[in-house]
């Protein structure tokens, strides 16, 4: 009976509304299976059939790329394919684990401050605004040469905390621009609490941010590992990291070119594909706010 | 002749879905010191109209066909110095937006001397000058201190006596006014639509009122044309639009919108459906899925704006509504 | 008859802006009569939707007391203040903003059944295809589909589908029309009176068009700066209003009628700030009939006819 | 305003106590007796009586901090018992290198990348845009330091020029033809990071400038291309530019740090790393709290620039 005085129900939604569905590309998956490949050797990398990148062949020093070691040999006779494998495991392990250390602490923060407001919010804001005026790359140098002996774990540690006030303020950014919506406003009215609230219609909405700064961010960290292990303050050698077999091979790069190309490759391919994950899902997402 | 002459204007918008005809074969004139009021809803191409009599639209995204004779210069097809030439002296433009019309990191004195300067020639003081008197002229109070204002500074009603003192800058004889009350309150809006029927009379510009809301057109405009999917479907003297509308569409228009001087809880009469999308146009008339005297023919074929007697009154629909409800 | 549903005493906002406070709501009473539509009439800043706000306490009260059904809201907390919310609902003025953007529109339209386990089921999915059939949204073609989908319109009747879910007594409607089309606005206000028809509902009405607050409302109450300058039945005030301010605010408003009167009173002037209003009666900065008294004291309201007062000291006699 | 400068100048002020305090306590971090390390092979009697009435080691910690700072502010930064210099002058010797390398990289980061940038946004999705685009961005993911490295091996192996690797550095004063030129290759490098970054936001910013209603409006008067470009379009968008310059700051420090390091010039980078090597650990601490002062000054300025510059901001 009432139906009757509604107007008719419109049903050709799909019309105008939804916007072009732009798809992620080849090329963003490409990008994926090198970025999977990339950590799937770093994870398995003692299991591979690979030379031992610790031993030292005399017999074949400064090799060039051949069948018996795929990339070559440096100028102590290691199997350059199999350091650079084993390289990786530092980088990765640097840029996801400190990158766990920064989320874990500043995102649920910034979250928090972001909904929150008030009080809570002020004090936090301004002690994270203090330490990052902070130069943090000048910081992380600093600990990192008094706090010796350095290990990976150390490392790890000092450039996490050191991510924590960037990662939340780019949090508490994005979850301001999604608090003052009028759904969440309505969600309130509705009789939801906080908990519910920030988990269902906050997290969904920020996390294309979150996720594109993580990218973002282990690649930030995977370069500023290379140049600390590029100076001599990341692991230390002969554990074969990328950075310090690009610092190892400066001085015999022009007999042996290769020797820096391979793990500079390696590195640049592996921020390349970062970045451009980063950059995809963003505009995938539309998100603008992400800044570094 | 008149000032404005446009003939079989059409645009088409270049978008990412498709090829969109934002407005199709428009043709109206408006002579001196003339008012024309040009009303539609949200995506009837009453903004795109108005920026591409102006030749405003970019061409990488936009292309136009058809002709707009300002004092007998072509426009369509013009080349960008040559628009240079008419703008601002000939063809004047007012913003819907006051909020972001403004430059807001340049004071807004300079943004109004900037006209003055640089299509004038005028000197610096002159030009300064004579802003103030610009200022002053659209309402403003204590105007050499409004001068130095950024535009954050001012309220939206200030913003928008600025865009308007910087469409008169250059004395044009035609005005382009693009809903150039909606974000204002209603006191507010009064005030500036009396600024414009005041600083009009004085100047003897003409105008083009583009708007949405018949309110404002009713008693401020002597010709009306009301658009629907990018056409004129309706055009006529204002009072023949009003009391005399032929096109349904006109009249759904007419009574969808509550008034002040009905009763409260007076049922309106909706119009079912929607806008329809620009990119899946059908063959017949745009407003015949919403229409409640469409016919067969209607949804086949488009009726053409036409006039059946002698009067000025055009109307595009194959059914009309009998005149003198 | 006149069964007082909410009833506002004294409401207070102030929001702290650098070293002072902007009062945005500066001492406003009225009532909601159960079963009618209370309109909320004023121009922007004049405090409307922030009272609107308050009420719900989105937007906390700094003083003054408001009650539902005898029930005080201002000092609720906790589980009782999100259970007392659900018996207000709340319609806000940007229909794509109201909707989480990545929620399919069935959860959208069953959160407040899931947030309370009121319904759970194939009992909580009838009732939401009965909600959205109600509003005229296909339950079965659309249900699936993301919010981001839909035209403002149909947000619209999602939102309404919403709070219509835990079976409000009082909607709070905050310029819930202003974004639409007049076309689709007619929709959306006659769906309105038939669903205020069908729940019956008690609305209250927030907007800034005269003609909208007119077609929907029972009575009206009209905004200045904060406070209320006038309130009484919408045919008697907008046929003899009392308050100067509101006799502006009736001309000033455009009738789609090349015969209306032209060229009336045009009110001069902008409003001035809330940071530092005026002293006395709000009004008189702007007002031509303002005396020295208006300046030293503020206008309390009065009755001129039957449910009809004004807060104003001279008040407009009623003419013709 | 006065409001505004006070509340960003107490901040400051805070931000500088929590680096001295910071740059204190690094001392502490060090394994054993920190006396032992800090003296390393120096570790006399009379050095160590020295060394201890220099951070008043025997005190509470509190205490040490405050004979520190004081130290500090008096500009007396200790004298390092590695190399028996004093810390400062060997601070004072290296700082003008890297503010030279600094100032000259940006001045030639920004002169190419606002013009190209000005270029791509004209038309975005051009097919200058495009190969810039693609070019920033695989620019972007080289690490500074291989950047350098890659450089120095073209150079090297490319050209057969003999004299690169390691250059023996020229004061300006001295001879300022030969001091451009040595710094000529470490500048490029870092104005090639600071480039990519500059390029891409002040790209995107004025493409988003150039939809602005305020650039039809000026367009609608009849200016030209070119005074839009600049007058209308760039002001705007150059407080982002200016803001991200600011925040730059402290990563073009780090690139520099590698680049002074791999090219054997000697700025702070150069020092501070062979201080590290060296187990110079007040040499250490004073470089550090010199740079992490001097880049937090360094933003002060450029926020308070950018507020100058943009009447967006509320200044209350």
């Amino acid at each position: 009976m009432s139906e009757m005085t509604r107007p008719a129900t419109e049903t050709e939604t799909t019309e105008f509304t939804t916007p072009p569905s732009r798809s992620l590309g080849w090329l963003f998956w490409v990008c994926v299976g090198w970025l999977g490949l990339n950590v799937l050797g770093a994870i398995f990398a003692s299991v591979l059939p690979l030379p031992d990148p610790l031993y030292q062949n005399y017999m074949a020093i400064n090799a060039s790329p051949s069948l018996h070691h795929l990339l070559g040999t440096d100028d102590l006779g290691r199997d350059i394919f199999s350091r650079i494998v084993f390289g990786s495991r530092v980088s990765i392990a640097v840029g996801v684990g400190s990158m766990i250390i920064g989320f874990g602490i500043g995102a649920p923060l910034g979250m928090l401050a972001a909904y929150r407001r008030g009080r809570l919010d002020a004090i936090l804001t301004t002690a994270m605004y203090v330490f990052l005026a902070f130069p943090a790359i000048v910081a992380v140098i600093a600990v990192l040469s008094f706090w010796t002996p350095r290990a990976l774990a150390k490392i790890i540690l000092v450039i996490g905390l050191a991510s924590v006030p960037l990662v939340y303020r780019v949090i508490r950014t994005a979850t301001m621009a999604v608090a003052t919506k009028d759904y969440v406003v309505a969600a309130k009215v509705q009789g939801a609490t906080d908990r519910r609230i920030l988990v269902r219609e906050l997290l969904p909405n920020i996390a294309p941010v979150g996720i594109s700064f993580l990218l973002v961010g282990i690649a930030t960290v995977v370069t500023l590992e290379g140049a600390l292990a590029f100076l001599g303050l990341s692991v230390n050698p002969p554990t074969p990291s990328w950075g310090n077999m690009i610092n190892e091979s400066r001085t015999v790069m022009s007999q042996n070119p290769w020797l820096v190309l391979f793990p500079s490759l390696a590195m640049c391919l592996f921020l390349l594909c970062l970045n451009f994950i980063g950059d995809r899902l963003r505009s995938h997402f539309d998100v603008t706010e992400v800044k570094l | 002749m008149s000032l404005l002459d446009v003939q079989n204007l059409s645009v088409t918008l270049h978008t990412p879905h498709g090829d969109l005809p934002a407005v199709a074969d428009v043709s109206l004139s408006v002579g001196a010191e003339e008012t024309l009021g040009i009303v539609g809803e949200s995506g009837s191409g009453k903004t795109m109209l108005a920026r591409s009599i102006m030749g405003l639209l970019p061409r990488a995204r936009a292309s136009a066909s058809g002709s707009v004779k300002l004092k007998g210069v072509e426009m369509v097809g013009a080349r960008a110095s040559d628009l240079r030439r008419l703008w601002a002296t000939e063809v004047a433009m007012i913003f819907q937006d006051p909020m972001t019309a403004l430059n807001p990191v340049m004071r807004v004195g300079r943004q109004i001397d900037e006209t003055l300067r640089v299509r004038l020639g005028l000197s610096r003081s002159a030009a300064r000058a004579r802003a103030i008197e610009l200022l002053e002229m659209v309402g403003i109070p204590s105007p050499e201190k409004r001068y130095a204002a950024y535009p954050g500074q001012l309220s939206g009603g200030m913003r928008q006596r600025v865009v308007i003192a910087m469409a008169l800058a250059a004395s044009p004889s035609l005005i382009l006014a693009d809903e150039p009350t909606t974000g204002l309150d209603v006191t507010i809006q009064a005030q500036i639509l009396n600024l414009l029927d005041e600083l009009q009379a004085r100047l003897h510009t003409s105008m083009i009122l583009i708007t949405h809301d018949l309110g404002v057109v009713a008693t401020r405009t002597s010709h009306l044309a009301v658009m629907y999917a990018g056409r004129i479907v309706e055009t006529g003297t204002t009072r023949d639009v009003f009391a005399r509308h032929r096109m349904p569409y006109t009249r759904a228009l007419l009574e969808s919108s509550p008034r002040v001087s009905n009763p409260a809880h007076t049922r309106l009469t909706a119009i079912p459906g929607r806008p329809p999308n620009l990119l899946r146009l059908g063959e017949g008339c745009a407003f015949a899925p919403r229409c409640g005297f469409a016919s067969e023919r209607c949804h086949r074929e488009r009726p053409e704006l036409s006039v059946p007697d002698e009067s000025s009154h055009a109307f595009a629909c194959f059914n009309p509504l009998e005149v003198g409800r | 008859m006149s069964d007082v549903l909410l009833s506002v005493r004294e409401l207070t906002v102030s929001f702290p802006h650098g070293a002072h406070r902007v009062s945005a709501v500066a001492g406003v009473s009225f009532d909601v009569l159960r079963g009618e539509t209370l309109g909320l009439v004023g121009e922007s800043g004049c405090g409307k939707s922030t009272t609107g706000k308050a009420l719900m306490r989105i937007v906390e009260p700094t003083g003054g007391s408001v009650s539902l059904e005898g029930v005080e809201i201002t000092t609720a907390s906790g589980r009782a203040l999100r259970q007392l919310r659900t018996r207000m609902q709340m319609i806000f003025q940007d229909p794509i903003s109201s909707l989480n953007p990545r929620r399919r529109v069935r959860d959208i339209v069953a959160e407040p059944l899931d947030c309370w386990k009121s319904a759970t089921g194939s009992e909580r999915d009838a009732l939401v295809s009965t909600l959205l059939n109600q509003v005229g949204i296909d339950p079965v073609a659309n249900g699936t589909r993301y919010a981001r989908e839909f035209s403002g319109g149909q947000c619209q009747r999602i939102s309404i589908a919403r709070s219509l879910a835990m079976r409000p007594q009082l909607l709070i409607c905050d310029e819930m029309v202003s974004a639409l089309d007049v076309s689709v606005q007619a929709q959306i206000l006659n769906l309105l009176e038939d669903l205020k028809a069908e729940y019956g509902l008690t609305l209250l009405f927030i907007a800034h068009d005269l003609a909208v607050v007119k077609n929907v409302s029972d009575r009206v109450a009209v905004m200045y700066l904060g406070t209320i300058c006038e309130i009484g039945p919408a045919d008697v005030l907008y046929e003899t209003p009392a308050h100067p301010y509101t006799k502006f605010l009736l001309s000033a408003a455009l009738e789609a009628d090349p015969d209306a009167p032209q060229n009336r009173e045009v009110l001069q002037g902008e409003p001035p700030s809330p940071l530092d209003p005026p002293s006395g009666c709000r009004f008189r900065t702007r007002c031509p009939l303002a005396q020295e008294r208006c300046a030293l004291e503020a206008p309390l309201a009065r009755e001129v006819s039957a449910g009809h007062q004004v807060a104003c000291h001279f008040p407009l006699a009623r003419t013709t | 305003m006065l409001r505004y400068v006070r509340r960003r100048l107490a901040m400051l002020l805070g931000i500088v106590f929590v680096i001295s305090v910071g740059s204190f306590y690094l001392i502490h971090l060090l394994p054993g007796d920190p006396a032992a390390v800090i003296l390393g092979t120096g570790d006399t009697p009379a050095n160590r009586a020295l060394l201890y009435r220099q951070l008043g080691l025997n005190r509470p910690l509190v205490d040490q901090y405050f004979i520190w700072l004081g130290h500090i502010l008096h500009g007396n930064f200790g004298i390092s018992f590695i190399s028996q210099t004093s810390v400062w002058s060997t601070i004072r010797a290296a700082l003008p290198i890297d503010l030279e390398l600094i100032v000259l990289s940006q001045i030639l980061a920004f002169a190419i990348a606002i013009p190209l940038a000005m270029r791509s946004a004209r038309k975005p999705d051009g097919i200058l845009d495009r190969i810039l685009g693609a070019g920033s961005f695989t620019l972007l993911s080289i690490p500074p330091f291989i950047v350098i490295v890659l450089l120095v091996l073209i150079v090297s192996i490319k050209l057969g020029v003999s004299n690169t690797g390691p250059s023996s550095y020229v004061s300006l004063g001295s001879d300022w033809v030969v001091n451009l030129e040595s710094l000529s290759l470490p500048a490029l490098t870092l104005a090639i990071g600071s480039f990519v970054i500059y390029y891409r936001v002040l790209r995107s910013d004025l493409i988003a400038t150039l939809q602005e209603e305020f650039i039809t409006v000026a367009r609608s008067k009849g200016l030209t291309r070119r005074r839009i470009m600049w007058i209308h379009a760039f002001r705007p968008s150059s407080v982002a530019l200016l803001g991200t310059a600011g925040v730059n700051i402290g990563g073009l420090l780090a690139s520099g740090f590698v680049v002074e390091y791999l090219l054997a010039i000697p700025g702070l980078g150069y020092t501070l790393i062979a201080a590290i090597n060296n187990s110079d650990y007040l040499l250490v601490q004073g470089i550090v709290l010199v740079v992490s002062v001097g880049v937090v000054v360094i933003n002060f300025l450029f926020d308070f620039v950018v507020n100058l510059v943009d009447p967006r901001i509320s200044r209350e």
